[in-house]
């Protein structure tokens, strides 16, 4: 039982004092990182610190960041969900056909259907067959993929008069993504923090059997993670295909990855019980400023992913530096 | 408010074809502290998970008011008012000492978790304990000892109606012994039932109002507290009689070798000012302190866990203070950490490899290649000398080990690898009486071999049967140096500071 | 190098100068992408004008991203090459009202020119070699039919591979549903030998087998697999591309009939002066078409001397 | 400190006695699963039983095998390599590059030299500077893969006369990587079980904590570990561009899943402390058999992501159900 994944060889680490922590909060540490990035592009290209531009970064992450909420709370419990991209595109797909035989209010019904049930088969599968996380839902993205394919017969399927939800900028001229982002992320924030559900998804990540002990409903809580990700499967899907105005079975391929790796940047742990959402907006918004940064350089393709990776290590490797320099090692 | 009765009828509960408890029966009735004694491995963990719904009985039945209950679980049993301590911890290490206090029952209000009321709730509750913890540190930056105290705090904390305690005093100081006892005794007047498992008789006469002891899994004897003694409970748990607490054999006696561990003035951040004390080869000396008072930092500094801000070590005729483990191992020193499940078990991992691991290098062929044969051996050479009971050591996972036989393994594994000086941190934690004996016959033989052994302790009974010279600490400071005949109980609690 | 292109004749070096001119990549991971980014860059560098790279990597979404980015960095006009015609609307609504030139795949409505490949046909001429090979030497007899296909790639999948069987079967006649297996490689030369090597076996006994590929990739790692089983005797390919990876095995294994070249390495100098014109006002044609050449050995020095 | 990844949300699971446990070992389970598919798959295809196609599965599963061999190593001490994909697509282009300039022999010592700094770097990154070891493979995987293709200018490299490693035969018929595959198998198998740095894999997994204070070297151990995965790459790397001819710095991608489901599928524990060889071969085996019988059965392709999600999902729910059979639950 006494077991950690991404833990500290060094033990002493951990008797280090909470107080002297907590002095330098992570998130502030990767709020610098994204500081410094920003700092750096704006001097890269002129074009970075336009509002345009800053506004297109948080369109871009906006689906990513929608879908990495509940991830986050589900990584907090332990918890993995690798189904997310596969599932998107199949939202989208499942929205674009229902559209085509029924009508967009249909259509929209199908996919948040089709979103609950992903949630569903793979709460069932964890909670109640007891399968692992990783296996089921890395099963559940070639399942969603394939029948995405199949359902779309392979082709992209066209989904005209559905551009809103992607699109309309109703406020102060900020895109509808932005603003979902924006709420996903504050409700997210306050459901992790003040609500009975929230705090017992950090218990059961902390301490599973002391949790079950405690008279949480564990695997009711689990069940109740994996469904809000299939909501937000829902949400990110619907906007996808409409930014889009099409579905291909393809999209959004990759992008379990990157909610890992933003849910991870922003300081939530593997072995669970740690983790905030603050942490991960500020690891996603690091990732799409780094994208976008990237791209306005006008660098090679190829030499992005390396710098991206450079960067990422780099990120990690500062918040590291933080913990020495403020850890009375 | 509501009183409750439980009964345990005629249970039994096998664990892999082992039956470990034979239908017994247990009663616990409202306003009485009932004690459960037994040695390790008796079944009283068991028996009581039982009690609070964690395990399922194979057989026999489980009366909650004189109604059966048949599907008592964590969470029904907490709703009829039972609490539990565990003997194993079971905090929530990332989280806070306030969020572990209310964990699973955080104050709300219309459904928002209030943090206010939480911190209150915590701080409350820690005052009442009289302990200086920072409510909003994280559970895995505490002691053992400390985290045994947010243990008990988050069972206080809740309006109990049955309190079950595991070996809740394992760590503790006598100061939050005493506490502890107050606050048992208040619950048990407003009519609580408290179910209370320990190791330490006189815990029993303190507070038990009936005691019920088993043994092998079957009870063999219950009484009013009042109608029987020591040497009959005893008797009832071991099955024979063990001598009177003493002082060793010789101890204190005669010229001992060269020195072995030999501080200078350590100075350990604010936690330790200026300790001198020395080891020497044949000699077992005893660091006695309460919780926090900086016992357990010299021993880390011995170990290379913990870095010194002053002062000096010289270890086996080496001076330096070691860097790391490896390097305080590879001078010699063993070293029993005070958190076995944290620190010392690899609990998915087998009793024998539990045993031999720190001694693999020296037991694989050529310091590489190494076989369970090789591991058996090892643990062969100790299960009899402490008492190890485990099934079947090659395969049985440690968790699935009593308490009391986790703890002699870890000790067994610094004997295995014959270090000298041995540092060791409370060896007996949660070991029985009987066992007891056998792991102080152990140490003492391991002196009259040659080792130097230093034990760092905040029981002092322990210290005056175990040690040859016992070096008191209260705050950080060096307060006492008794030995001889001078090591009594009387002396070291009153050096201790009560 | 031979050109096989048509010569536009368009705009000199140095006519770009003072314009941005943005290029959304397909995926640069690719071979055959590469070539076209490349020689893009070459070119709207030798123009003189500013060049704005964005690699949309196989990824709609991605390629939104890149015309957004594109407008605020006020570009005068955009080379796409970007995977999804039917996202194409978003894609130019999200982009600067300049003018576009789409590469290989449809971008309307915002196309003005496309240049490239019109990848259906160029199947159909990769099909229809194989076709006339098949005819040639066995009478159109063959056990199986082989297409090795990347579904990721969406409709330019379903074009090269869907064309390549027509032009099979407007040789050799409808393939019988049990003599044919679309096999998905993933579009890579490892994805190909290993889905290649499982089909293989599936077709013990079989001599004949004909295979048409998306790409150069997949054929490589498909003879690799025939290689590995001692049947690379059996397999008779064709592939589209001609990248240079190809370049030996066409010239030298019997069994590798051909390649449709699709001359990537000069898209560039077909893209870009129609951009640069475009943004001009200048008039220019609607479509730019590379040739579609089918390179075996015979033709291969007169293209790749 | 107390916790758990993939684990038992239902606690009860623990006590379950570890004789009757073993009563049906783990490997059995799954040994039993791929039975099932082999007979599966004999009654779908007359040729899945053929000796040549079972080679043919064989020789597939040689590379992500050789690969899974150091990740059950890693994964049993609680770290995870997810750069060994686009490091064996990199390896493949430094051997195809370099061999291009120098000569074969060159090409194999830059190879060797190229993996081993990888396993460096990561093990470094880990090790010393403590970043999560997720993060830090995640950053190599991007940062190879660009390598990779910077180095083969984004094109596809011939590599003729180096196909021996890849295709020769020398005993009974069996290629080269089968026996490269079954000896690796077999040496971590030993090392695994009988020698420390082996043991101390475990013992990290299962408490890193306990580990170092029990005088395992940790860090060392860890090291250890990433330069066996880096070698696993090499060796892999080098069978891929041998059986190709041909280096693609695309070759590969995906691996790292597979290799991770694959290990997790044999038993090994994301929370560290378990796993075997044998159960990683069996999971090995198992995807391989999939891919090939799945393929075989001429089922379109989409439909065979849907079919290998569900059967992967079947085989570990059968895992389960023995675990409720044979527990006391
Ligand atoms: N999960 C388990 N699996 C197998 N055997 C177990 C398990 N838990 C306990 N046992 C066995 O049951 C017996 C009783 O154990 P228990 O923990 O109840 O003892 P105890 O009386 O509490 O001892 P201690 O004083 O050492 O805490 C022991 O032999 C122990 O090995
Ligand atoms: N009646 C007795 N017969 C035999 N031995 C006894 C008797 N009473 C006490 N002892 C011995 O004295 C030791 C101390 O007894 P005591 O009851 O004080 O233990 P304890 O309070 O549980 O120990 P501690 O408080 O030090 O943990 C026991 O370990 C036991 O060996
Ligand atoms: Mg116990
Ligand atoms: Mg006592």
């Amino acid at each position: 039982m006494t077991v950690q994944l991404d833990t500290p060889i060094d033990p002493v680490e951990d008797r280090k004092p909470t107080r002297s922590r907590r002095r330098i909060p992570e998130t502030a540490v990767l709020a610098a990182v994204l500081l410094a990035l920003a700092i750096f592009f704006s001097t890269q290209s002129q074009f970075y610190l336009t509002p345009n531009n800053l506004l297109n970064i948080l369109v871009s992450a906006s689906v990513i960041g929608i879908i990495a909420a509940p991830g986050t709370l589900l990584l907090v419990a332990g918890q993995f969900d690798l189904s997310v991209g596969s599932g998107a595109a199949f939202i989208g797909v499942v929205m674009a056909w229902g559209t085509a035989q029924w009508g967009i209010p249909t259509g929209v019904v199908l996919a948040i259907v089709a979103g609950l049930l992903i949630g569903l088969v793979n709460g069932v599968a964890v909670t109640v067959l007891g399968i692992n996380a990783l296996i089921t839902t890395l099963a559940m993205l070639a399942i969603l993929r394939g029948l995405g394919q199949v359902l779309a017969g392979g082709q992209t399927l066209l989904l005209p008069g559905f551009n809103d939800l992607g699109n309309a900028r109703p406020f102060f001229n900020v895109p509808i993504p932005v603003l979902v982002f924006a709420a996903v992320v504050i409700i997210t924030a306050l459901v992790m923090k003040f609500t009975v559900f929230g705090r017992s998804m950090y218990a059961i990540g902390a301490n599973p059997i002391a949790a079950r002990l405690a008279g949480i409903r564990t695997k009711t809580a689990i069940f109740g993670g994996f469904l809000l990700s299939g909501a937000a499967v829902v949400i990110g899907g619907l906007i996808l295909v409409s930014q889009l105005g099409a579905a291909s079975p393809n999209a959004a391929s990759g992008l379990e990855l990157s909610v890992v790796t933003a849910v991870i940047l922003g300081g939530a742990s593997l072995a669970g019980g740690r983790g905030t959402i603050v942490g991960t907006l500020l690891g996603v918004l690091i990732l799409g400023t780094l994208n976008n940064g990237l791209t306005l350089m006008n660098i090679n393709s190829f030499w992005q992913d390396v710098a991206r990776g450079v960067l990422l290590l780099a990120a990690v490797g500062f918040d590291q530096l933080r913990l020495r320099l403020t850890g009375d090692k | 408010m509501s009183q409750l009765t439980l009964a345990l009828r005629d249970i039994s509960k096998s664990f892999g074809g082992v039956e470990v408890l034979h239908k017994v029966n247990l009663d616990a009735l409202g306003g009485e502290v009932l004690a459960l004694l037994g040695e390790n491995g008796a079944g009283k963990s068991t028996l009581v998970k039982i009690l609070a719904g964690d395990y399922v009985p194979d057989g026999g039945e489980v009366i909650v008011d004189d109604v059966s209950a048949p599907s008592l679980n964590p969470r029904t049993a907490r709703k009829l008012g039972i609490r539990m301590i565990h003997q194993e911890f079971q905090d929530a290490g990332a989280l806070t000492v306030a969020e572990n206090i209310s964990l699973g029952r955080w104050p709300t209000t219309g459904g928002i978790v209030s943090w206010r009321n939480l911190k209150r709730r915590a701080v409350d509750v820690l005052t009442q304990l009289g302990v200086d913890i920072d409510p909003g540190a994280l559970v895995s930056s505490l002691r053992v000892g400390e985290r045994q105290v947010v243990e008990i705090a988050r069972a206080l904390a809740d309006d109990a109606k049955l309190l079950i305690l595991d070996e809740p005093t394992a760590a503790l100081s006598q100061q939050e012994v005493d506490r502890l006892f107050e606050w048992v005794r208040r619950l048990r007047d407003r009519g609580v039932c408290v179910v209370y498992i320990t190791h330490r008789l006189d815990e029993v006469f303190e507070l038990a109002d009936r005691v019920q002891v088993l043994r092998n899994g079957n009870v063999a004897l219950t009484a009013p507290t009042s109608d029987v003694t020591r040497r009959q409970l005893v008797e009832a748990m071991v099955g024979r009689d063990i001598g009177e607490v003493s002082r060793p054999v010789g101890a204190g006696a005669g010229a001992h070798g060269e020195p072995m561990i030999t501080i200078d003035n350590l100075h350990v951040d604010n936690q330790v000012a200026g300790l001198s004390l020395t080891v020497r080869k044949g000699e077992v000396v005893c660091l006695y302190g309460k919780l926090g008072s900086g016992t357990t930092q010299v021993a880390e500094v011995c170990f290379g866990i913990r870095k010194p801000t002053g002062g000096t070590l010289d270890i086996a005729g080496t001076a330096g203070f070691p860097s790391a483990p490896t390097a305080a191992i590879r001078r010699g020193v063993g070293y029993l950490p005070p958190d076995r499940k944290r620190e010392g078990a690899f609990m998915s991992r087998s009793v024998v490899e539990n045993l031999s691991v720190a001694s693999w290098g020296k037991l694989a062929v050529g310091g590489l290649f190494i076989t369970s044969g090789m591991e058996k051996t090892a643990y062969a050479r100790w299960s009899s000398k402490l008492g190890i009971k485990s099934a079947d050591p090659a395969n049985q996972q440690i968790a699935q080990l009593s308490g009391g036989n986790q703890q002699k393994v870890m000790l067994a594994r610094w004997l295995e690898r014959s270090s000298n000086p041995l540092v060791l941190v409370e060896p007996t934690r949660g070991v029985d009486v009987g066992a007891r004996q056998e792991i102080y016959s152990a140490i003492r033989a391991l002196a009259a071999e040659g080792h130097a052994v230093l034990v760092v302790t905040s029981d002092y009974e322990e210290a005056v049967q175990l040690s040859d010279r016992v070096v008191v600490m209260q705050r950080g400071q060096q307060v006492a140096e008794l030995d001889g005949n001078d090591v009594t109980a009387q002396n070291l609690t009153i050096a201790a500071g009560g | 190098t031979t050109s096989g292109t048509g010569d536009t004749g368009g705009e000199a070096a140095g006519d770009g100068a003072g314009l941005k001119i943005g290029y959304i990549s397909l995926g640069d991971s690719i071979p055959f992408v590469k070539l076209v980014s490349d020689n893009i860059k070459l070119e709207v560098e030798a123009s003189g004008a500013e060049f704005f790279f964005c690699d949309s990597q196989l990824d709609a979404a991605k390629a939104l991203a890149c015309a957004q980015t594109f407008k605020t960095q006020g570009v005068d006009g955009i080379i796409n090459f970007q995977v999804d015609e039917k996202a194409a609307a978003s894609i130019c609504a999200a982009g600067p009202d300049v003018p576009v030139v789409a590469v290989d795949i449809h971008q309307l409505p915002c196309e003005k020119v496309f240049v490239g490949a019109d990848n259906k046909t160029a199947g159909q001429i990769a099909g229809e070699a194989l076709g006339n090979y098949f005819k040639d030497n066995f009478n159109c007899e063959y056990d199986a039919f082989v297409s090795m296909e990347q579904p990721a790639a969406g409709q330019v999948n379903l074009d090269r591979t869907g064309g390549a069987v027509d032009g099979f079967e407007s040789v050799c006649g409808a393939i019988p549903a049990d003599k044919k297996r679309s096999v998905d490689g993933g579009g890579t030369i490892d994805g190909g030998l290993t889905s290649f090597g499982d089909t293989l076996t599936a077709l013990t006994g079989a001599t004949r087998i004909a295979v048409v590929s998306l790409n150069d990739d997949m054929l490589l790692g498909s003879f690799a697999a025939a290689d590995a089983q001692g049947r690379s005797d059996q397999v008779y390919g064709v592939a589209q591309g001609a990248d240079p990876s190809s370049f030996d095995n066409i010239q030298n294994d019997p069994n590798w009939v051909g390649d449709t070249a699709y001359f990537p390495e000069h898209y560039g100098e077909l893209a870009v002066p129609s951009i640069i014109a475009l943004i001009k006002g200048e008039s220019v044609p609607a479509n730019v078409f590379t040739k579609h050449v089918f390179i075996n050995a015979d033709n291969f020095s007169e293209y790749y001397g």
